[in-house]
């Protein structure tokens, strides 16, 4: 960890990752008898910074209240607190409007809601026997299963995009994909299996064009580059906290104003009713027609800090060290004998996960004798099986990069390849 | 933020119960329950009468006898300054500290000022004027009387 | 806060509260100038210990990862953390198996939970036209909407028992009630507004004797009481972990294995598969069939601490201590005049939370000019809408208490209420 | 973890290759998409032959291995008693020490003692047991071979 990269080329555009490394306590660990932590398993779930652990213990040691019916000081303030969490998120993402922003306990619930809502929609926007739904093969199963799932039960016909054998979408069929009777697409942005950083102007293009509503899995891209809804001109973008060094139990379901009011609710329950009789209810307008019983508060504040904890860096920077960090780690990772890199092998529209086989030794394997060297790493199919099937590999090991990753991360994980290369061997 | 005023709108409500108008709308605050029925009588451009029934706490009720008191016999215009200004009064956080400009327009109602620090009780406040600019919406707009509602994407 | 009670009478039972206070930062807090905090919003929230933020801070600071998946140190710690925290709620509620034990959001993703499986059963389970769901007047919002909801999708009938004029459920047509065309029961087992404690016995009785399913609304019970699953015998019982000194963002759902393997699921996505192609998917068995996405690991993990803090002072306990205090309670606010309590007016089958109206001074009233006196109790509907329409009333002031209430408080409130009249006398 | 014992299985495995037998089941193991097929052939109480076919990672692959070795020619009461003292000791999280008797019954097994501490990996040295297990039950139930998977309630 200490020496400086083998392959002697620094990448340029990168962070004070000692100034940062110090808010996260976690960095400091030491696993397997004194080895120092190196966490390359961002795209699971990031670490958190002390900025937001400080933000929950401040809310639960002085605020916690249940929100928005309390005429008490706390209420109002932990009201307070987590509608400004609103706020926050609202700007991170430049929402035209804070009422937009649904929390939810993740990404998959966020997907989930959209699925049920168009189930059980009014035309011009439900889906039946009659339509069509459409996804990707780089999906996530938190994007796959929720559509077959809504495919089996209304009838819809469930598509998808393919994928190239360099680890893009396979647009070329995009006219016979997307048609008239296609009533929503949804897919990923960045890609958690492949890093693939898709080309959605072009998907969302057609999609207007046949009049299909547009869902985005931001959930690898929210915690890594600028994040503009405006800009992705999509009808709804779904991300998760965790992710985002905000706390477990927290996701976004960001979507236009006019469709959130349309569209029915989802879950029932306090908070997001207007008036309730035994016969019949009425819905709060949205954010809280979409937010039944009490919200994750404490963890909206925390993703309200993480968020903060972001911004004052800039996505922009962030997004430029991972760049760098990455074309450096691919550039290490070709040089290690046997291995073949699943995905784009240039840094060019492409995350920072970086997912690979090395010869025929299974990820497990890979994964642990890493791990024995405190590297820590992910392996398995990453929650995208079909991916895996695609390429015909069982699993892949993933190593994935954040704002406090270093170079000398990135050598560490060579070496600890090549331990176990001869381990294996 | 119980200013004297309000306790004496509260205790002592002016122009309440229902009388003759053009329009009447019903308001209901979910998060407590407060409710108002309110009509509004326009005599050309002049706001004939406001009245109202209703229940709830002592700021939404007091509100709506302030409301009577100000909006009463008032040109449309000038009304309408009065419930923007209240409006700016109400969602300032507790920041406004109202000024002799504000007090001129606002009378009585700047009693509320200390009201708008507690966001639960803002909507309280607001239930009767929010009512009677919806009111007034429908009466000027009779006899259609009902915008479009629907919006949204055509697939 | 420090004078005894003038009514004289120090109830027995009581827990040393001295001490168990000293776990709760926020109880010490100052509002309004130096006034101190008297918290008696515990049915709406309850306080953390210090002892659960310790665990959220170890977590996070520690062990933080994603769960199951993983072959690295910090997975297979979080991990092992996540699911001791089942085995934990597993024998607090004493389920028969920990796999009986579903981590939800809250309460309200608990109920509608089963209100969706429910709707897209197969038979026996399925709720359609020609069947007939049961509730009662006294159900929180939660336990309402998702039926309503149902209801509409499936043109199942929604029917409830009523209210006796004392705030207990009126059983009197329980035959005509609950037919051999019912489906499923859903009750509470303690309101939150009225305090009632409910019959378990002779509706589960009744239900089992038509062959319909029961799920318990246990959201006010699991905090104060001993909670049995085996003894309540229902299907499924639901609560949340905010009410029970956990975080924010957890709930449960426990329901009866055969019932979960036979049930389909709710959401879909990460972790709650076995196998995903983008043809078909199978799911994992429960409790993760239920568990889509990432979990709310430390909320988990965080509601396991509150159910050890609970244990170790003893849930028996802590229901005498609430009875007392409450028993307390009742025959103070009886002595203000004009005061009527909502609710059963004796402590004999009744929890720790008391509604009550002040004359006609509104509840909003009450409770601001309480607060200003430090004193946190909740007005309005309390998401039980229907109870006040049947009591004919437009809201209540309703105070509640947990383990660290104390009879001194029980004489701020009436004194504070005391002066709420002389206010608006 | 890696015991010398199961790298040598891993790199050469014995008994590998499907023959025939009265049962065949394929086994998954979801969180790592490890995969086994398995066939059984019981000649008469005696277990015949477990013949497999795979992929997955070294524990999986040499935990089969290492169950063609200890289970083909036993009977089948003793097989299924190796089979549950193999599962205890899996499920032991690194607490059970393996001793002399422990070792009498499991042989090259009892390296597997260290993997019990990975609760993810004690799924990928039980897949080829699970499996066997599923397997033998069916072969012992042929020809019907379908147990009542329906249960649940009936209302
Ligand atoms: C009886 C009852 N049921 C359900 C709920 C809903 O719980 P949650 O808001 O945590 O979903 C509550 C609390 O708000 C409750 O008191
Ligand atoms: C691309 C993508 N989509 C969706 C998800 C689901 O997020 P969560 O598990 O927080 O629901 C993840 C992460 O697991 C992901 O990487």
């Amino acid at each position: 960890m200490t020496s400086t990269s083998s392959a002697g080329r620094v990448p340029a555009g990168l962070l004070d990752t000692e100034a940062i490394r110090k808010d996260f306590p976690v960095l400091d660990r030491l696993v397997h008898d004194g080895k120092k932590l190196v966490y390359l398993d961002n795209a699971a779930t990031s670490q958190k910074p002390r900025q937001v652990l400080d933000t929950l213990n401040e809310y639960y040691e002085r605020h916690n209240a249940n929100v928005h019916r309390g005429v008490h000081v706390l209420a109002e303030e932990a009201t307070a607190l987590y509608e400004g969490a609103r706020d926050k998120v609202a700007a991170f993402i430049n929402a035209p409007s804070r009422d937009e922003v649904i929390f939810t306990k993740n990404a998959s619930e966020s997907l989930n809601l959209v699925a049920n809502m168009l189930g059980w929609a009014d035309e011009p926007y439900r889906v039946d026997s009659d339509t069509e739904i459409v996804i990707t093969e780089m999906e996530h199963h938190s994007n796959i299963v929720p559509w077959q799932l809504l495919s089996q039960r209304t009838g819809a016909k469930l598509k998808w995009f393919g994928l190239t054998d360099d680890g893009r979408l396979d647009l070329s069929d995009i006219e016979q994909i997307i048609t008239e009777k296609t009533k929503i697409v949804s897919f990923v942005l960045v890609s958690n299996i492949l890093g693939t950083v898709n080309p959605v102007e072009a998907i969302v293009r057609r999609a207007q064009d046949v009049g299909a509503l547009v869902l985005i899995d931001a959930s690898q891209a929210a915690p890594h580059m600028v994040l503009d809804v405006q800009a992705l001109g999509a009808d709804f973008v779904a991300f998760t906290g965790h992710k985002m060094l905000g706390p477990t139990g927290i996701g976004v379901l960001w979507g236009r104003q006019e469709l959130l009011e349309d569209l029915p609710p989802f879950l029932g329950g306090g908070e997001m009713i207007e008036t309730v009789s035994m016969h019949s209810s009425t819905y709060a307008p949205a954010p809280h027609k979409f937010e039944a019983g009490t919200p994750p508060i404490a963890q909206a504040v925390g993703l309200g800090a993480a968020v903060d904890y972001l911004s004052a860096i800039g996505m922009d920077r962030i997004a430029a060290h991972e760049h760098a960090l990455t074309e450096y780690a691919v550039g290490r990772l070709l040089e290690v004998p046997s291995l073949r890199i699943i995905g784009p092998t240039t840094a060019e529209d492409r995350g920072a996960a970086i997912s690979f086989t090395l010869g025929d030794i299974h990820p497990h394997d890979v994964g642990q004798v890493l791990d024995e060297q405190g590297i820590a790493v992910r392996v398995g199919h990453h929650c995208a099986r079909p991916v895996c099937l695609r390429y015909g590999i069982p699993a892949t090991t993933r190593a994935s990069f954040y704002l406090y990753s270093t170079p000398a991360e990135v050598d560490a994980l060579v070496e600890g390849l090549e331990q176990v290369r001869n381990f294996f061997g | 933020m119980y200013q004297e005023v309000i306790l004496d709108h509260y205790k002592h409500p002016h122009g309440r119960g229902l009388r003759d108008g053009q329009a009447e709308v019903h308001h209901v605050n979910p998060t407590c329950g407060d409710e108002i029925t309110l009509r509004v009588r326009m005599d050309g451009s002049v706001i004939g009468d406001v009245s109202y029934e209703g229940q709830g706490c002592s700021i939404s009720q007091a509100s709506a006898s302030v409301l009577n008191d100000l909006l009463v016999g008032k040109d449309l215009a000038e009304a309408q300054k009065i419930q923007e200004t209240f409006l700016e009064l109400m969602q300032s956080k507790g920041r406004i500290e109202p000024d002799d400009a504000m007090e001129e327009v606002l009378e009585d109602a700047v009693a509320f000022a200390g009201v708008s620090k507690y966001p639960a009780r803002v909507k309280c406040a607001l239930l009767s004027w929010m009512a009677w600019k919806d009111a007034t919406a429908q009466a000027l707009s009779e006899p259609s009387g009902s915008a479009d509602a629907s919006g949204g994407k055509t697939a």
